[in-house]
């Protein structure tokens, strides 16, 4: 079961990739949602000896959200906004791929650095969810619509996704899904901010929100 | 017999404080009841043999109250008692309601806190509540100094002061921390035994400098007390800077003190002596020039200090002991000298509304009072006999000739204290000549001067008793011995003595004697002109058919020649235009003097601090996605500190 | 029992409040709620109760030694807040009581939380529930400002999401069950992985580093107390901050148990003196007195982190200082309110002489400036004064050093600020609005209670205070104390 | 009763023989010039008709313009009770008698300075503003060369000082406060008492508006000055301790003479010095004294 998680994953890794290098909006949407939705399915996986509902209940709320609701949501901003591309980000996308490139491999030699017990020793999950991380900054920092920068924050969440299946066995239901709620209302709210700044200033170009200042 | 009238003293100041917004006869009142009670109170224990302390079960901040009023610090007592008290009676009249309306009331409550606080400083014996008192009187002052805050030079002036005053409280917050966390109290008391304590003497130092304004620590000093409201500048000169060398004097009774502060301690007080002098005599607007004099006399006090630091690193030489009685009663002196040359510059300035010397002029015809005891004030300040400030300043002149005949190491210190200190005595004569000569001698130069009007009995008789205490001293030194006898007692038990070095008294009588001459012989001289016929005219200057008031020698050319002597550290800025052409119609020649230490060393230190702080303003510049930046670097700094586990 | 009442008691008055029909009557629900949520704290914190060490959400030493300053905090700033509500009548406040309320149950859940993840799902729902607070104003510059609290905030939150995983990860790899309460992370003690337990560290300090407002992750700071109202930048100075600096608290302990306290100390040290340096440098130019509030706060969160450092006496001081800090910056943030609604701009470039046109807001607020400067007899000179003890007691002469220092600086800036808008002749426009403003009781006494207090917990700080404060810290130093 | 009459005695000497002085001086400069010259008691006759004289006094003038001369004089005369008197001693001495000396110099020259000012005439400004900066300087040569004299005696007091002589550091001593009594009572080459150009004067300078009784007492108070310093220069410099009391005596007298030659030899060889060199021979005063100090100090070092 290990090689189709660490499929899984490689294919998330990708995704990153595909992130970081497309222009258009609507595809950096795409790139983030489709790794919801492989990240809702990894559990499932991982745990496919004995499964059971709670374990569904989750993979469900997971894809449902990060792969579904947040996306449409983005694109309804997007499309109110009526921009479909990022113009000009303070990163390239040729180097931010090069970045991303980087910190993947980065990723994959931090992960050495750090113990594993003998079951995740074969898995790609630590340097997987360091790239969505690092991924994820990249976006914060590299891009100038708002729409991509919270794609960026979505990725780095779907990093930190990752790695808490490391945790999946340990902690409880009760705090994932609290963790899971928290981070799903959290969209929406920057959701709903995405779209009040589009009334208030109407464009979603971060440039624009730099009246607060020293 | 202290306790209750010190109770009574604290009862009074706070109701004054509550009811001196409303009205100003009972303020007047309660604080003078204040004055007199901790006066008394101060007397009891200086006259008596016993120190007053008073441990309670009450705490303050978690600490128990912790009151003592040893010779030291009753001595400072007496002090803040005369001048609170005649600076209250002074501000009714000086400060007054229809003047004032609106700053008159806040300025009688602060009064009162503000000697409140300073009493508390005196007597509290925990380094807590000392640096309660100490904060809270710093805070009065401010207030006081800004009564009149619609005036921005005021405001500047008075922030100048607060940011100083803090920076100095910052040196004793280290001080009085480091004291506690090394004797695991914060009780205060006698503790030479603990030689580990030595090295907070510096702190200490700097800290009481800032307030005392040694010499390069004076920054604040100049302006505070120029524009300030004069019973204001009384009590800071008289008083507050005191408190600076109440802290000095105390904790280096207290604590031990490092080998090297008796040198370094001197030198500062010659340093700010002479260097004070030499700024006072340079000033044209005349608070400014008494400001700077308190410079000197903080100056003086110190050297005296000083040689009583060496003198007790060489074995409690006896000498020590004749300085430290100078210094102590000089602390008295000047307070008297320098509040009464303030109520009377406070009386000129309320008649004439300026402060500049080259704008007054012949003021003794219109207020021969103010003028009389200001000539008092300066014959005093500048430490000529019969007065109270020779008597002072000859104390110390002793004690450094002892050490010098001593022939100890500590003679290379006295030497050049004495010849400074010298100096500094007929630089103080130079200054006050020629303030007292600009002010109220010749031809009044503006029309303000020439009808200015004598001040009421109410700013007068605070001048009165303060002139009739530096006659006192002068003439009977004796009397005051006992009491600094018992205060240079409890700062250094060895040099316990309660009868006068013999010379005291000669020269007491030689005083009396030359006063009571020096009366005559004006008299006599008076009346035998007047016997021989008098005649007044003009000016005679060499035959001048009509001498104009513009050509009266000016303050600045006065003191031209002597500044002169210092200008690497005057620099005055001078802007000189010419006459010019066949018939020149004008020729201007104006000399300002710089706040040297200020503007030539403090600017560019705070320039050069406000530029790093506008390059990191820089850094909040509304992009967000520097601001993740900055999270992602906090990020890696932190995880390469982890990594190198190296201290920060 | 009584730990979860204090949470659910809240929400249950933000579930009212949202149905709240009536937009006048309903901000009273603020100061019942807070009264309610005053005296059961009152309760629990004389007589405190038995904690289950397995627990996860107890009223323990920790909690109790903090919680009651916020529950205070928010009563006050709720009475404030009703008048508040009442000028700001225009507006609907459905939303804004009921999300006022939340928040204050969250913050009672975050500082009780004993498990790692509930921590973290209260802090994050603080900051959520905190959103709409920030941008009731409804200006374009509310809305920046609420736009960068949640990227920077959020991004900290995540972190300090992952840094919890790492962890439990870290108790899972020492072959522990991987169970987050924190009393069980103690008690494997050294078992933890160490590669682990550092990393979590960093993440978690620079996680709740971000929500306390420590630089170089203050960012959001200036700008959300800039925009938000006096009163919610009063409620997340005193309260939100306090939570991530008690979370930071529990898991210091946890890494000290690991046996790594002596680093986790020397970065706190480190990023507290930075703090403190960088807010010096920025109060010295800022010309806003609502942003200067901003980084006098981020100045006392150095403060915070230095103490926490210190171990056990700093600690004690860092405790009395939150109460200290947080009552004082209280003042602060509702007088300053009260100023830059009669002056109608919070810069000191259009404000002058509001000695004049609000004197009891203007005496309020150069009062409590001093007093937040650390003059006695108000509570942050005694605090601060501990804690400088207890830095040179433990010999960091350097570190005092540099604390003092800074305090000095930023004294400079506060006063230079301060003075700047309250002396001088007020400009006539400014002088139209200050005429629509009334000083009523209700927007003076709060900020004055504020300012009493912290001089009472300076003059005669109560003894089972300290009490409370040394139950605390032997909670978090089990070893250390006697 | 004894007591009394030595003060009286004292007293009749220093007030009489000190308006000899100048009539000295000027007798040296007349005899070096080869003229005749004013008789040596001229300032006695001058003393006499100006206390006859009326007073004329600026209108701006008020009562200290009589009262400082008067104060500076009773200064003076006490100055001079203090100042030993080879084997008469002091009427008064004390420790630290000279300091008080010294001070009330200084106190005679703020009263002068300030009679001065009185006038509101730039000339006396000019004067007076010169006498007290100058007197900077001046002082503290003189503290120095006291300094010097206790070092060497290991006393504070005139009578014990002035007993031995200045030992190895006599000549710088002597040269050193040969220059102050020169600058003190205004003699060439630091002012010329005789010209009348006001710009270059000090003292003449500060009394020009003054006339009648007060202008008396002025040149009186002056004289007794100029004896004080010749007085002590030669107790200084010459061991009065060691010779018997007739021999003192003599001594004395002889010097004071000397010195009174000297001044009028150096008044009639030397010319007046600019202003902006004045300061530097003070200095150099100064440090002779001080050289004479540390000779002192070297000196019986044991």
């Amino acid at each position: 079961m290990n090689e189709t998680l660490n499929l899984l994953i490689g294919l998330a890794m990708g995704l990153n990739l595909l992130a970081l290098g497309s222009s258009r909006l609507p595809s950096l949407i795409q790139a983030m949602s489709f790794q919801g939705m492989l990240l809702g399915l990894m559990p499932l996986i991982m745990e496919h000896e004995h499964l059971d509902w709670r374990l569904g209940l989750i993979a469900l709320a997971t894809i449902a959200g990060k792969g579904v609701v947040i996306p449409t949501l983005l694109r309804r901003a997007m499309r109110a906004a009526n921009i479909d591309r990022e113009i000009e980000p303070f990163i390239g996308f040729v180097p931010s791929l090069l970045l991303g490139a980087a910190g993947t491999i980065a990723a994959v030699a931090l992960s050495q650095a750090l113990p594993l017990l003998p079951e995740h020793a074969g898995l790609l999950l630590v340097p997987g969810a360091i790239a969505s991380v690092l991924t994820g900054f990249v976006l914060l920092i590299g891009r100038a619509e708002a729409i991509s920068q919270v794609c960026g924050y979505l990725i780095l969440e779907n990093g930190i996704y990752l790695f808490g299946l490391l945790l999946i066995r340990s902690t409880p239901l009760v705090v994932e899904s609290g963790i899971l709620l928290d981070v799903t209302v959290g969209v929406f709210v920057i959701g709903i901010i995405v779209d009040r700044i589009q009334r208030a200033f109407d464009s979603l170009d971060t440039r624009k929100l730099t009246a607060l200042r020293e | 017999m202290s306790g209750p009238l010190l109770l009574l003293a604290f009862v009074a100041l706070v109701t004054a404080i509550l009811v001196g917004v409303r009205s100003s006869r009972w303020w007047l009142a309660l604080t003078v009841t204040g004055a007199v009670a901790g006066l008394i109170a101060s007397l009891t224990v200086l006259l008596g043999a016993t120190d007053w302390e008073w441990r309670s079960e009450l705490t303050l901040g978690g600490e128990l109250i912790h009151l003592r009023l040893d010779g030291v610090s009753a001595l400072f007592l007496a002090l803040l008692s005369v001048v609170g008290g005649t600076g209250g009676v002074y501000a009714r009249e000086y400060w007054s309601e229809q003047h004032y309306p609106a700053s008159a009331p806040r300025g009688r409550a602060w009064w009162s806190a503000l000697v409140l606080c300073m009493g508390l400083v005196l007597v509290s014996s925990n380094g807590l509540h000392f640096l309660i008192g100490w904060e809270l009187f710093t805070v009065c002052a401010y207030f006081l100094i800004t009564l009149d805050r619609r005036r921005r030079e005021v405001r500047a002036a008075g922030w100048l002061y607060l940011a100083a005053s803090h920076a100095g409280t910052v040196c004793l917050f280290a001080f009085f921390s480091t004291l506690a966390a090394r004797t695991g109290s914060w009780e205060l008391g006698p503790m030479r035994e603990q030689a580990g304590l030595a090295p907070l003497f510096w702190l200490a130092l700097t800290g009481f400098g800032v307030k005392a304004g040694v010499f390069p620590l004076h920054v604040w000093l100049p302006s505070a007390h120029a524009s300030a409201p004069s019973h204001v500048s009384a009590i800071l000169s008289g008083v507050a800077i005191k408190m600076g060398l109440y802290g000095i004097v105390r904790f280096s009774g207290w604590l031990p003190v490092p080998a090297a502060a008796g040198w370094v301690v001197i030198g500062l007080g010659a340093t700010s002596a002479l260097l004070g002098i030499a700024f006072a005599l340079a000033q044209n607007d005349f608070k400014r020039l008494l400001a700077y004099c308190s410079v000197e006399n903080v100056g003086v006090i110190l050297i005296g200090v000083g040689a009583a630091l060496l003198a007790e690193a060489n074995g409690d030489a006896p000498w020590g002991r004749l300085a430290l009685a100078g210094a102590l009663l000089h602390v008295w002196n000047h307070g008297a000298f320098k509040a009464l040359l303030f109520f009377s510059a406070g009386a000129v300035l309320h008649a004439t509304g300026t402060r500049e010397m080259s704008k007054l002029g012949g003021l003794w015809r219109t207020m021969p009072w103010t003028a009389g005891l200001f000539a008092l004030g300066a014959v005093a300040v500048s430490g000529l006999p019969p007065l109270n400030g020779f008597v002072s300043e000859w104390l110390v002149y002793l004690g450094l000739f002892d050490a010098v005949t001593g022939r100890g190491p500590a003679a290379w210190a006295a030497m050049p204290a004495a010849i400074m200190l010298a100096m500094t005595g007929a630089l103080a004569m130079a200054s006050f000549a020629k303030a007292g000569a600009m002010i109220f001698l010749g031809a009044p130069r503006t029309k303000p001067a020439a009808h200015a009007h004598e001040c009421g009995p109410g700013m007068r008789g605070p001048m009165l008793v303060l002139a009739g205490l530096c006659v006192l001293i002068g003439l009977s030194p004796v009397l005051f011995w006992p009491a600094v006898a018992r205060a240079v007692a409890s700062w250094r038990p060895a040099w316990a003595a309660a009868e006068a070095p013999a010379p005291l008294a000669m020269l007491g009588s030689v005083h009396v004697v030359l006063a009571v001459l020096m009366v005559a012989a004006a008299v006599w001289l008076w009346r035998k002109a007047h016997a021989n016929s008098v005649r007044r005219g003009l000016t005679w200057d060499c035959g001048y058919a009509r001498p104009t008031v513009r050509m009266q020698y000016t303050s600045a050319s006065f003191a031209g020649i002597a500044t002169g002597w210092f200008r690497w550290l005057l620099q005055p800025e001078r802007t000189l235009r010419r006459p010019r052409g066949l018939f020149p119609t004008e020729a201007i020649r104006l000399e300002r003097v710089p706040e040297t230490v200020l503007e030539k060393l403090l600017g560019p230190v705070s320039v050069a601090v406000m530029q790093v702080s506008a390059a990191a303003r820089r850094l909040q510049h509304g992009r967000l996605q520097s601001y993740v930046v900055y999270v992602v670097a906090g990020l890696m700094a932190l995880g390469v500190l982890v990594l190198l586990g190296g201290a920060p | 029992m009584n730990a979860l009442l204090l949470v659910i008691i809240p929400l249950v008055g933000a579930g009212v409040a949202a149905l709240w029909p009536n937009n006048r009557t309903r901000p009273w629900l603020l100061p019942i709620v807070g009264l309610a949520h005053v005296v059961l704290t009152g309760w629990m914190f004389l007589d405190p109760p038995e904690v289950a060490s397995n627990a996860w959400l107890a009223f323990d030493p920790l909690a109790r030694a903090v919680l009651p300053a916020v529950s205070l905090l928010f009563l006050v700033c709720a009475a404030y807040g009703v008048t508040y509500l009442q000028i700001r009548s225009e507006r609907p406040n459905r939303v804004f009581v009921a999300l006022l309320l939340a928040v204050l149950g969250l913050l009672s859940a975050g500082h009780q939380a004993r498990h790692l993840g509930l921590l973290w799902i209260a802090t994050e729902g603080v900051t959520l529930a905190a959103v709409p607070l920030l941008h009731f104003n409804a200006t374009p510059r509310a809305y920046e400002a609420t736009w960068k609290y949640l990227l920077v905030g959020g991004t900290g939150i995540a972190l300090s999401l992952l840094g919890s995983f790492c962890l439990g990860y870290a108790s899972l790899h020492g072959g522990g069950g991987g169970d987050l309460t924190f009393v069980a992370l103690m008690s494997q003690g050294a078992g933890l992985s160490r590669p682990w337990v550092l990393t979590a560290w960093v993440l978690l300090l620079v996680g709740y580093g971000t929500k306390m407002g420590l630089a170089p992750m203050h960012t959001w700071k200036p700008d959300a107390y800039g925009e938000a109202p006096g009163i919610v930048g009063a409620i997340l100075a005193g309260g939100v901050t306090t939570v991530a600096f008690t979370a930071i608290l529990r898991i210091r302990a946890v890494i000290a148990a690991a046996g790594e306290g002596p680093i986790a100390d020397r970065t706190l040290l480190a990023i507290g003196l930075f703090s403190m340096l960088v807010a010096a440098l920025f109060l010295l130019g800022t010309r806003d007195f609502k942003r200067m509030l901003a980084y006098s706060s981020v100045e006392h969160m150095g403060i915070l982190s230095v103490g926490a450092a210190l171990g056990g006496p700093g600690l004690a001081a860092a405790l009395f200082h939150v109460w200290t800090n947080g009552l004082t910056k209280g003042t602060l943030f509702l007088s300053a309110g009260n100023i830059r609604r009669a002056a109608g701009s919070p810069s000191m470039d259009q404000v002058r002489g509001m000695a004049v046109l609000t004197p009891r807001s203007a005496a309020i607020f150069v009062t409590g400036m001093f007093a937040v400067t650390a003059l006695p007899p108000f509570g942050p000179f005694f605090s601060e004064l501990q804690l400088v003890r207890a830095a040179l007691a433990g010999g960091h002469g350097t570190a005092s050093a540099v604390f003092l220092g800074c305090l000095l600086l930023a004294f400079f800036g506060l006063t230079r600020v301060v003075f700047g808008i309250v002396d001088g002749r007020p400009r006539t426009a400014a002088r139209a609005n200050g005429k629509r403003f009334v000083e009523t009781a209700g927007v003076i006494a709060p900020p004055l209670v504020l300012l009493g207090m912290s001089l009472w917990l300076g003059l005669c700080t109560p003894e089972i205070l300290r009490e409370a404060w040394a139950a605390a810290v032997a909670q978090l130093f089990p070893t250390s104390t006697p | 009763m004894m007591l009394m009459l030595d003060l009286i005695l004292r007293l009749v000497l220093w007030l009489l023989l000190a308006p000899l002085l100048p009539g000295v001086i000027n007798r040296v400069k007349a005899w070096v010039a080869g003229r005749r010259g004013p008789p040596v008691l001229q300032l006695y006759y001058d003393l006499a008709r100006l206390w006859q004289k009326g007073v004329v006094m600026s209108t701006l003038a008020s009562p200290g313009f009589v009262a400082g001369p008067a104060v500076a004089w009773v200064a003076l005369t006490g100055a001079a009770l203090l100042m030993p008197l080879g084997p008469a001693g002091a009427a008064f001495s004390f420790r630290g008698d000279v300091l008080m000396l010294i001070y009330l110099l200084a106190l005679a020259r703020f009263c002068t300075a300030w009679a001065a000012m009185e006038t509101g005439s730039a000339f006396e400004g000019m004067g007076a503003a010169r006498e007290v900066s100058y007197a900077v300087l001046a002082e503290a040569a003189i503290i120095t060369a006291v300094l010097s004299l206790s070092v060497q005696t290991g006393s504070v007091s005139l009578v014990s000082m002035l007993a031995p002589s200045a030992g190895a550091g006599a000549v710088l001593l002597a040269a050193g406060l040969f220059t102050v009594l020169l600058a003190e009572n205004c003699r060439v080459p630091f002012d010329d008492p005789n010209t009348h150009l006001e710009l270059t004067m000090i003292h003449e300078v500060m009394v020009l508006d003054h006339s009648g009784p007060p202008l008396a007492v002025i040149l009186h108070g002056a004289s007794m000055k100029l004896l004080l310093f010749a007085v002590l220069l030669v107790q200084a410099v010459l061991p009065m301790g060691d010779m018997s009391p007739l021999a003192a005596t003599g001594a004395l007298a002889g010097g004071v003479l000397a010195v009174m030659i000297g001044v009028g030899l150096i008044e009639s060889l030397l010319a007046r010095l600019a202003f902006r060199r004045v300061p530097l021979l003070l200095t150099t005063a100064f440090l002779l004294c001080l050289f004479a100090l540390l000779v002192a100090w070297k000196g019986n070092r044991v």
